[in-house]
């Protein structure tokens, strides 16, 4: 195994395209260095892209915010600018792992892992974040929710790389929540996770609304039924019901040693409700509600 | 193997060392350094008890490259006490018996350390968040708890 | 003579009865008697047992005396975590 | 009759028994300095790695190393070829089987089984040696569930293991059976008004210490070796692997380093004996440390058990008997500690009619090792729950029928004896009293209440005080350290001396220093090192005052020792001022030569242990999730020499048991692998799931100990499954019969029971 810590983005992509072994990305490395243990991951190049400047940033972009694929969960949990205006996103980022692991984990890591558990996955597919895609032909952006093929696959062609994720500009009376399922308080992968993010109109009535929906499908899913449940209502009882039903109705999950399909079928409903709740209470608050509140 | 050379920093002291690609810092602190305070308990990033700081951000060693480490500040255990005195969470875990096999010490004095910084008055809860990563599983928690909040408001008070 | 209480799966070794009576002064004539006296409990007193006598658990201490008055009770051996 | 000697320790007023001193090894602990098992190096030494089977029963056609030993920097592959002695030779069966467990012989009997080891001069080198070793397999199948396990059809581990104890017709699996018990069990269910009889199941557990196991090890031509290892006892290390490679007990010296946590796990040996084979194939050094996964898969957890419970009471709370029918299944080895289930399980009751049965199985799993208390929390959990059931069914209060059927001083115990001075009605006595029994609960929370008991032992013990000439005592001890005992040493030598505390400095010495000390286990240290040390300290009294009568030319007998100094005994004796230790130490050399006092034992007479502990569950219906909100432990101590550490235990005890209860566990997928080797999913509790443990400590004196001293580390790990179990049951509003009470479980008993 190599380590190579290019300066610009342009030479880690041509080391990427280069390398005829294989290759891998280190950004935050709390998935990679795991891998590099288990026997079955160590390879030939590994290009550690924390020495480009470019990609430490967060930046305001059209009343979005674009974050740089290695800004930890720690340094996009400091960031206000973001938290003010993606609560659930910042929360769904900063449950990935330990404190240690915050002051390491990168957003656009857990999106590139393509793991159906990523905590912030769910939050990013609701906030209908987009993802900046580096390669040796050039730029393109990409919905996140066309990042994951499948669990540890991904849409990247060789030599991509995702430089960034913005997060776009919300109208007033917004609000977004992410709620996940584990058996601990902590330390834990996701049994189910769910993002809501939603948009009132005056006079309270959801005007706009997505909901991704983590760890019951190979892939993190946006379940269109789930937020139609929510349009054109006032997020009341009845709707969130709805919600939950349309949630529960989404989930193509598998029994592991996390869960069975029963559990996460029934607990994805369950979440999807506290989490529309928590959103909508932060759409009629105008603004963020402190994070990690519900514990 | 052709090595990497790497400059760094650890506890204030200019540090040169050799590290092949897939070495981790852990590996690189305690078998090529002697910093052995530092411990491995899963090597995956679940236990804590590798705990350090890398450019005053908190970190499982062993989720970090040596060769990543070029130019940076590390901090680790052997690096807290100010010669023969004490830092004041080392002084309260021992006043309020805080460890008992003491394998997971050294990770979560790092870990406390870097909340005080971070946050000089804690709660009960904000503490127990902050330091869900680092397992002990001899004391229950409850004394480490209690020493770190003792040590903050020390420290608040000095 | 002093008595001793067998525990359940042992008294296949003792006729069923719950308890026997061996003449011994002490924890290794107890044992040696034991096995004299039902050869079935030897595989068992081999493998270990522990003595209570008088309320205190003995494993090892042959010389410790037994009174015909004590109370004698044989268990698998006492070990821990 | 001893249960109604008085202790010797009752009234007496302590100088530093009972106080909190800073232990002696704490700076080292704080500051990075301690030596764990991991931490120590040696010039020249390679890496050893041992190579685990995939599968969970196997056999092993042949063994290829050839490809290994030819890779460039590999000194030594060793296969269970390289043990001198091969189970042919070895007439004890434990050992047999701890060689079987440490290599595979004929067969794989689990995933995770060492089948070969290598030392080279890296990691690296070593990991690509571990691939290029060929194993031939037959891959058998495999049985990991305890009832499968003694199914007529289950496949066999081993055959001819079953004793005379077995019934014949059963499966070659079950390896023995234990029954325990008095009266007539059938005739109290006749007078029963409510008979309740349930089924349990819990699933294996780990010790999960967070130091993973460790060692270094050397070994000259002449045989002569040195090892460096984590464990609870090294002198169990020097005897286990001087058998297994034939070597003389004196020929290896062992030294315990620093011990990162044990709780039963490190009381046997996995690493060691092939650290050694692989120093003495290859003349170097060979430092070896397992994975967090080897740890999970190949040390020794638990047992996982299935067992049936029924109790008759009375309307009035009274309990007319009690049965269980215990099964755990140990691992590929026999030696469940099944039977200390069913001794232990009605221990807390006082019962006219009792039995309780017992069956130690095999089954295709990592044989097990001592967890804290082993086998007793699994039969406390069945027993109290049915309890529990019963109070709830007959309307009355849990500690008031506790308290009715409570096993006290003179009962008649369910495996046998009649108990001495116990401290149970205490426990429950105090737990009634507490504001926590009686504080007010919200919507979907409950509170449990369960008992424990552990018996706890002595054992060989060794112990040496050596008085230096400043006045200073050195005292060395054979057990490793594991939670603070240094200082409880130091406090009891530096008591009975007279003394202050910090003049004594504790060592714990290698093998070579003293003679046999047992295992670190059975919560005997404190109780018997404790007692040898108080011992020890007298016989250096003893020489010291004989000293001070030289020097007087009075009479030995008419010399006292008083709060660190020599005195006359009396008037009669003479008149001289007393002297003090160091005076006395500081003329060592003019008076007859060094001082020192020392004490060989192997103890007897440790005091058994009860607790209660109450507990405050949650429990989101939606979810299943359990969050416990409160906790408070009561358990009889005897006496807390260093009361910090005795919390300690209680607490300890008490979390590791909420992991147990509430999600730990060992998951198997359908090819007989973990599933969950790491600390990411196989799930302790983390700091964030918990509250603060209180803790009351109760001292009801131990006759058997001079200072009335109770083993207390092991049974503050009983009650705590049954306890969070009551609790939750009580708080999800359907009783949960299987361990760990995970959410998906939890969730999947509320909907059946709102159907």
């Amino acid at each position: 195994m190599r380590y190579e810590a290019p300066r610009t983005l342009e030479s880690a992509v041509a080391l990427l395209a280069g390398e005829p072994g294989s290759a891998q990305i280190l950004a935050g490395g709390t998935d990679l260095l795991v891998r590099l243990k288990s026997d079955i991951g160590e390879p030939d190049l590994v290009i550690d892209i924390k020495r480009i400047e470019a990609m430490k940033a967060i930046t305001a972009e059209d009343g979005g915010w674009r974050i740089g694929a290695t800004v930890s969960g720690a340094e996009l949990g400091e960031h206000d600018g973001v938290g003010a205006a993606w609560p659930g996103v910042v929360e769904a980022a900063e449950l990935i792992g330990s404190t240690q692991i915050q002051g390491r984990a990168t957003m656009v890591g857990n999106l590139c892992n393509a793991s159906p558990a990523a905590d912030s996955v769910p939050a990013l597919i609701a906030a209908e974040a987009v993802a900046r895609v580096t390669g040796p032909d050039g730029t393109r952006d990409v919905a996140v929710g066309e990042i994951a093929t499948g669990p540890g696959q991904t849409s990247l062609a060789k030599g991509e790389i995702v430089a960034s994720i913005l997060l776009p500009a919300r109208p007033a009376r917004s609000g977004d929540a992410y709620l996940r399922f584990i058996p601990r308080t902590e330390m834990d992968i996701a049994v189910v996770g769910v993002g809501v993010s939603l948009t009132l109109d005056a006079s309270g009535i959801c005007t706009a609304a997505r909901v991704g929906l983590g760890a019951v499908a190979a892939t993190v899913l946006l379940v269109e039924a789930a937020a139609a449940a929510l349009i054109g209502t006032a997020i009341d009882e009845a709707a969130l019901e709805r919600l939950a039903a349309a949630c529960s109705a989404a989930c193509k999950p598998i029994d592991d040693k996390r869960g069975t399909i029963e559990f996460r079928t029934k607990v994805a409903g369950v979440l999807a409700r506290r989490a529309a709740a928590i959103a909508l209470a932060r759409a009629l608050s105008g603004h963020s509600t402190a994070r990690k509140a519900e514990k | 193997m052709t090595q990497i050379h790497v400059s760094t920093t650890i506890n204030g002291d200019a540090v040169e060392f050799l590290c092949e690609a897939q070495e981790t810092l852990l590996d690189v602190l305690r078998d090529r350094l002697g910093l052995t305070g530092a411990k491995e308990g899963c090597g995956t990033g679940d236990c804590g008890a590798c705990s350090v700081t890398l450019d005053k951000r908190l970190v499982c060693s062993c989720l970090v490259l040596g060769a990543e480490v070029e130019g940076r500040e590390i901090t680790t255990i052997e690096g807290m006490a100010d010669g023969e005195i004490l830092h004041p969470l080392q002084q309260k875990f021992l006043e309020h018996a805080a460890l008992q096999c003491g394998i997971c010490t050294p990770g979560i004095l790092v870990a406390a350390k870097a909340l005080l910084e971070k946050n000089p008055d804690p709660t009960e809860t904000e503490t127990r968040y902050w330091l869900a990563g680092n397992l002990c599983r001899c004391t229950g928690y409850d004394k480490i708890i209690r020493a770190v909040m003792d040590a903050a408001e020390q420290m608040r008070g000095a | 003579m002093v008595r001793v209480a067998i525990w359940g799966s042992l008294r296949a070794a003792t006729g069923g009865r719950a308890e026997v009576e061996v003449e011994a002064g002490n924890l290794r004539e107890l044992l040696d008697r034991l096995a004299e006296a039902h050869p079935g409990i030897r595989p068992q007193i081999d493998r270990g047992v522990s003595v209570v006598i008088d309320g205190l658990v003995y494993n090892d201490s042959w010389f410790t005396p037994v009174r015909p008055d004590s109370e004698v009770v044989l268990l698998p051996r006492i070990v821990g975590g | 009759m001893a249960r109604d000697d008085k202790p010797e320790a009752e009234g007496r007023v302590f100088k530093i028994v009972g106080t909190r001193p800073i232990r002696p090894d704490g700076i080292d602990k704080v500051t990075g300095r301690a030596r764990f098992g991991a931490d120590m190096s040696a010039p020249g030494m390679l890496v050893g790695l041992v190579l685990r089977s995939p599968h969970a029963h196997a056999r092993i056609r042949g063994i290829g190393t050839a490809r290994a030993e030819a890779l460039t920097g590999v000194k030594a592959v060793i296969t269970r070829a390289d043990f001198a002695l091969d189970s042919g030779d070895i007439d004890d069966d434990d050992l047999r089987d701890i060689l079987h467990n440490v290599m595979a012989h004929d067969k794989a009997l689990y995933d995770g089984h060492a089948v070969a080891a290598v030392a080279a001069v890296s990691a690296p080198v070593a990991r690509r040696a571990l691939a290029l070793i060929e194993v031939d397999y037959e891959v058998l199948p495999h049985v990991i569930d305890v009832d499968e396990a003694m199914k007529p059809d289950a496949p066999v581990l081993h055959q001819g293991r079953s004793d005379e104890t077995v019934p014949a017709g059963m499966s070659a699996n079950v390896m023995h059976r234990f029954e325990f018990g008095h009266g007539d069990v059938e005739a109290g269910f006749a007078e029963a008004d409510v008979v309740i009889e349930r089924s349990f199941r819990t699933a294996a557990t780990h010790q999960g210490y967070i130091e993973p196991h460790a060692c270094l090890a050397s070994m000259g031509p002449d045989g002569q070796a040195d090892l460096w290892c984590c464990t609870q006892g090294h002198y169990m290390v020097r005897n286990t692997c001087a058998g297994l490679l034939g070597l003389d007990a004196s020929q290896l010296k062992v030294t315990a380093s620093e011990i990162g946590g044990g709780f039963g796990g490190k009381t046997t040996v996995f690493l060691e004996p092939v650290a050694l084979a692989l120093a003495r194939k290859s003349g170097r050094p060979v430092k070896m440390v397992m994975s967090r996964d080897e740890v999970l898969r190949a040390s020794g957890p638990t047992s996982s058990t299935s067992i049936d419970v029924k109790i008759g009471m009375k309307r009035d709370g009274a309990i007319t008997a009690g049965w269980a029918e215990l099964r755990y299944q140990g691992g590929a080895f026999p030696g469940s500690p099944v039977q200390f289930g069913a001794m232990s399980c009605f221990a807390a009751y006082d019962l006219k009619n009792v039995q309780a049965i017992g069956w130690d199985v095999v089954a295709n799993r990592p044989k097990q090792a001592a967890y804290r208390a082993p086998g007793a929390p699994m039969g406390a959990y069945a027993v109290e729950s049915v309890v529990d059931e019963l109070c709830e069914k007959l309307g009355l209060d849990r500690l008031e029928v506790r308290l009715k059927n409570a096993s006290r001083d003179g009962t008649k115990a369910a495996y046998g004896p009649r108990f001495g001075r116990i401290g149970l009605t205490a426990t429950l006595e105090a737990a009634k009293a507490h504001p926590h029994y009686t504080a007010p609960l919200g919507p979907n929370q409950g509170r449990g209440v369960a008992c424990g008991f552990w018996f706890n032992f002595g054992g060989d013990t060794c112990v040496t005080l050596n008085v230096n000439a400043d006045g200073t005592v050195g005292l060395s001890e054979g057990n490793p350290d594991i939670g603070g005992s240094r200082a409880a040493m130091t406090m009891m030598a530096a008591e009975e001396l007279g003394i202050p505390y910090e003049r004594v400095r504790t060592t714990i010495a290698d093998t070579s220093a003293l003679g046999q000390n047992e295992v670190t286990d059975g919560s005997r240290v404190t109780f018997a090192v404790g007692l040898a040390t108080i011992k020890a300290a007298r016989a250096a009294i003893t020489v010291m005052c004989a000293r001070a009568a030289k020097i007087w030319g009075i009479d030995e007998d008419a010399v006292v020792w008083e709060d660190g100094h020599a005195k006359p005994a009396g008037p009669n004796a003479g008149q001289f001022p007393p002297m003090s230790l160091a005076e006395i130490a500081a003329l060592y050399a003019n008076t007859g030569g060094p001082i020192a006092g020392h004490h060989e034992v192997t103890a007897e007479g440790a005091g058994v242990s009860f607790a209660t502990h109450l507990v405050d569950a949650e429990v989101d219906p939606e979810t299943g999730a359990v969050t416990i909100l409160r906790y408070t432990v009561f358990q009889d101590a005897g006496k807390a020499v260093h009361p910090a550490y005795v919390e300690g235990q209680f607490q300890g005890g008490a979390v590791q048991g909420i992991g147990w209860a509430l999600n730990e566990e060992y998951i198997y997928g359908a090819d007989g692998r973990l599933q969950n080797p790491g600390f990411l999913d196989y799930r302790i509790p983390v700091a964030s799931d918990l509250p603060m443990i209180d803790t009351v400590i109760i001292e009801v004196a131990n006759p058997g100990h001079p200072y009335g001293v109770r083993g207390v580390g092991e049974t503050s790990i009983v009650p705590p499954l049954a306890a969070v179990a009551n609790a939750v049951s009580a708080a999800a509003g359907v009783r949960l019969t299987q361990l760990p009470m995970s959410p998906p479980k939890v969730l999947a008993a509320i909907d059946a029971a709102r159907g």
